[in-house]
């Protein structure tokens, strides 16, 4: 792990790069690096992330700043902007159930190649998927998901990376920690080695490949 | 006593004591006013908390506690906080006894349509397709009508949320069930007449002699 | 989630019943209920555990007392009595990779039929099972796994039936609090509700059935 | 300097700072001994520890901090501890940087037999086949040969661990890596030579013209 400014973070980060972004309604998004992302006008964006929040807030951010160019995500009913460029198909957006969204990530972080899950059998959403039977029940195959970048928002981080997160803003961030290139992370409170009892820690420390430094001045 | 709370108060009915409870959004949220005194429930909130409480005092909301639409909620003593994976795992793998959710459409087999009108209302499904396909009971909470149609149609026209049939729906005006995967009426709201309910009713439902009247 | 004597709950259980045992080399095991099964002499039980654990250890004493007739495991190289037992072929034995293991007992208690797995490709692990490409990588579909119990041992139960674990005897517990149809559990310390933080439950109260009360007199 | 401390110091040579780090039971657990002045490592335990100490000392150790042998263990600060869920999602998931691991046999093609001896040795396989699917590499730490038998086969006899061949093979004689999928000698121990090495060698081994020693 290595500590960096966040400007410096989102220098890495290409023009067209696929992000999975942590958060559930803007709750638990690493805001700051949204907001630096759209400083630095990183456009063409793959974006994996549950929803798009709410213009103004979280990742609603990104479709304000008309940077995203394509969307996976469970629901996007209350971000009208980004519904906005769907119809228009300035965005493509894949809308997939949200348990199915979190295992596919899941899979891709945790070495799996899919899951087999009842979610979805022989509605829209089975298009175009194998459905495979096991014991004569039928289940759809959902395949790894994977992204160049992860950003997560943590509770607490400490000097090694390990993080914690609070009450309901830890959602998808834990998932999307395992299952990208590069981890960049963000955190309420930077603490020293030993705050986080080991048995607190959520993401241990090697996953993590950048944390963002406080802001400075 | 409006459309709404008729819908909510009778829904509460259906919780039994230790039930863990996934509320959707709209009507469904009201049951949590109407639980039966004395019952004690969990309410999951599928953004990861079991224990959800009320919406806080004014002044002590936390922005990192909120319900599935960002809304500051509180938790109660015994709340416990997980991932998203976990939240799903604990949908799809049976462990939520009781989901209510809202639904434009059901019908005659009990299939729900509640996500999707094409080309107008494509928001995404949300947790919805893995709520109606993992909760052990689906209760659909919904108006019985919209504009004067009837939203218990003989063959859903809208995208189906899932094609397990829900086990109850529970409206303004009716309680209706699915023994036997046919749609049966199972209780009417006070004041209607059987007949006021099949008028306004698009799905054939199996009838008995005496229908008793909704609980609420 | 209703508080029950050891004798009361494992009489619950039946001879010949499917029980996945929590643990790790006897680490985390609920020992309290193993030494309960040998003294109703339940017989002929399915058990589902990581290991065989040591003769006198944990699971290791229902071998002791060829209480086992049916053993899912990952390695039992540890415990010559299940050895001897399976060369016997008193006992069957089915040996699969151990994050196999837990993923197949992760997906019984996640309602997903199952995972595909590059773990076991082209060795004989693989024999009698479906396999399955996604992007052209091979890979093996592994099935959801469940019993009728689920043995769980905690750090912390509370009234509730919240828990949590301590250090390395965490390991199978919590997937497995999901995967069985009955959940009992015994705790190193039983707590009122709210000592432990919504933050630091891993097993939330309503997936457990019964929390075994405190030994009396 | 015996064998296994000449094994376990080469091994340690190839961490990096940094490096998640799985190590097998037997030769590979001596590796943690020799880990370079300044290079800081991160341990993992597969039963669920990530920052496993050394032993304890007597009179302070704790039942529930094991190593996967059930063997009481301590923990640094910075330790994290997991369900096995995660670990093996770790380790699956190329998140582990380094597993060191010890072998029954490695073939030409870099093919690991090490969980095995049919009609022998039936114990499980563990931890073993994820680790060497998943691992970002994969040492084998082993004698060069046993009961004057090489354990480096042109073809294993006896059943894989993976058809993922492994990245390097360290043993008390030489450094054997498979660049281009070919066994290929890489170093040798101080007072060996090249003849010696190849004479209790089964498999074929590509050899350049200088073959440095191995760094202990």
């Amino acid at each position: 792990m290595r500590a960096v400014s966040i400007e410096e973070a989102v220098a890495m980060i290409p023009a067209g790069a696929s992000i999975m972004v942590g958060g559930f309604m803007g709750v638990g998004t690493p805001w700051r690096l949204l907001d630096e992302l759209v400083r630095q006008r990183k456009a063409g964006l793959s974006i994996i992330s549950n929803d798009a929040a709410l213009p103004g807030k979280g990742v609603g951010k990104l479709f304000d700043a008309e940077l995203v160019s394509r969307l996976t995500a469970t629901h996007i009913g209350l971000n009208p902007k980004a519904q906005q460029q769907m119809l228009a198909k300035q965005i493509a957006v894949d809308l997939i159930p949200q348990g199915t969204f979190v295992e596919r990530i899941r899979a891709g972080g945790c070495g799996l190649g899919g899951v087999l899950t009842p979610t979805g059998v022989g509605t829209l959403v089975a298009e175009g998927k194998r459905q495979i039977e096991v014991d004569g029940k039928p289940f759809l195959l959902e395949t790894a998901l994977r992204a160049q970048f992860a950003l997560v928002h943590a509770f607490l981080a400490d000097y090694l990376g390990n993080l914690s997160y609070a009450l309901t803003a830890r959602n998808f961030n834990p998932v999307m920690a395992m299952a990208a290139d590069t981890v960049i992370v963000t955190a309420e409170h930077i603490v020293p080695v030993g705050v986080i009892a080991p048995d607190h820690v959520v993401t241990p420390a090697p996953l993590v490949d950048y944390l963002i430094t406080n802001p400075s001045g | 006593m409006d459309a709404q709370e008729i819908i909510a108060r009778r829904v509460a009915r259906e919780l039994r004591n230790g039930d863990l409870v996934n509320l959707g959004i709209g009507i469904p949220t009201l049951v949590a006013n109407y639980v039966p005194a004395g019952l004690s429930v969990f309410f999951q909130s599928e953004n990861g908390l079991i224990g959800t409480g009320p919406i806080p005092e004014q002044g002590l909301e936390h922005p990192l506690l909120t319900d599935a639409g960002g809304r500051p909620i509180s938790a109660l003593p015994g709340a416990s906080t997980f991932d998203s994976a976990m939240s799903f795992g604990l949908i799809r793998g049976g462990h939520v006894d009781v989901t209510v959710l809202g639904g434009l459409q059901v019908d005659a087999h009990g299939l729900l349509a509640n996500w999707m009108i094409p080309g107008k209302m494509v928001p995404g499904m949300g947790g919805a397709m893995d709520l109606v396909s993992g909760a052990k009971r689906v209760i659909v909470a919904m108006q019985h009508a919209a504009k004067g149609k009837s939203k218990i149609v003989a063959k859903c026209t809208l995208p189906l949320t899932s094609v397990r049939p829900v086990q109850l729906v529970v409206t303004d005006m009716a309680v209706i069930g699915f023994p036997d995967g046919k749609a049966t009426l199972l209780e009417i709201a006070p004041g209607l007449s059987v007949g006021e309910v099949m008028a306004v009713t698009d799905a054939e439902l199996a009838v008995s002699d005496d229908i008793p009247q909704m609980k609420i």
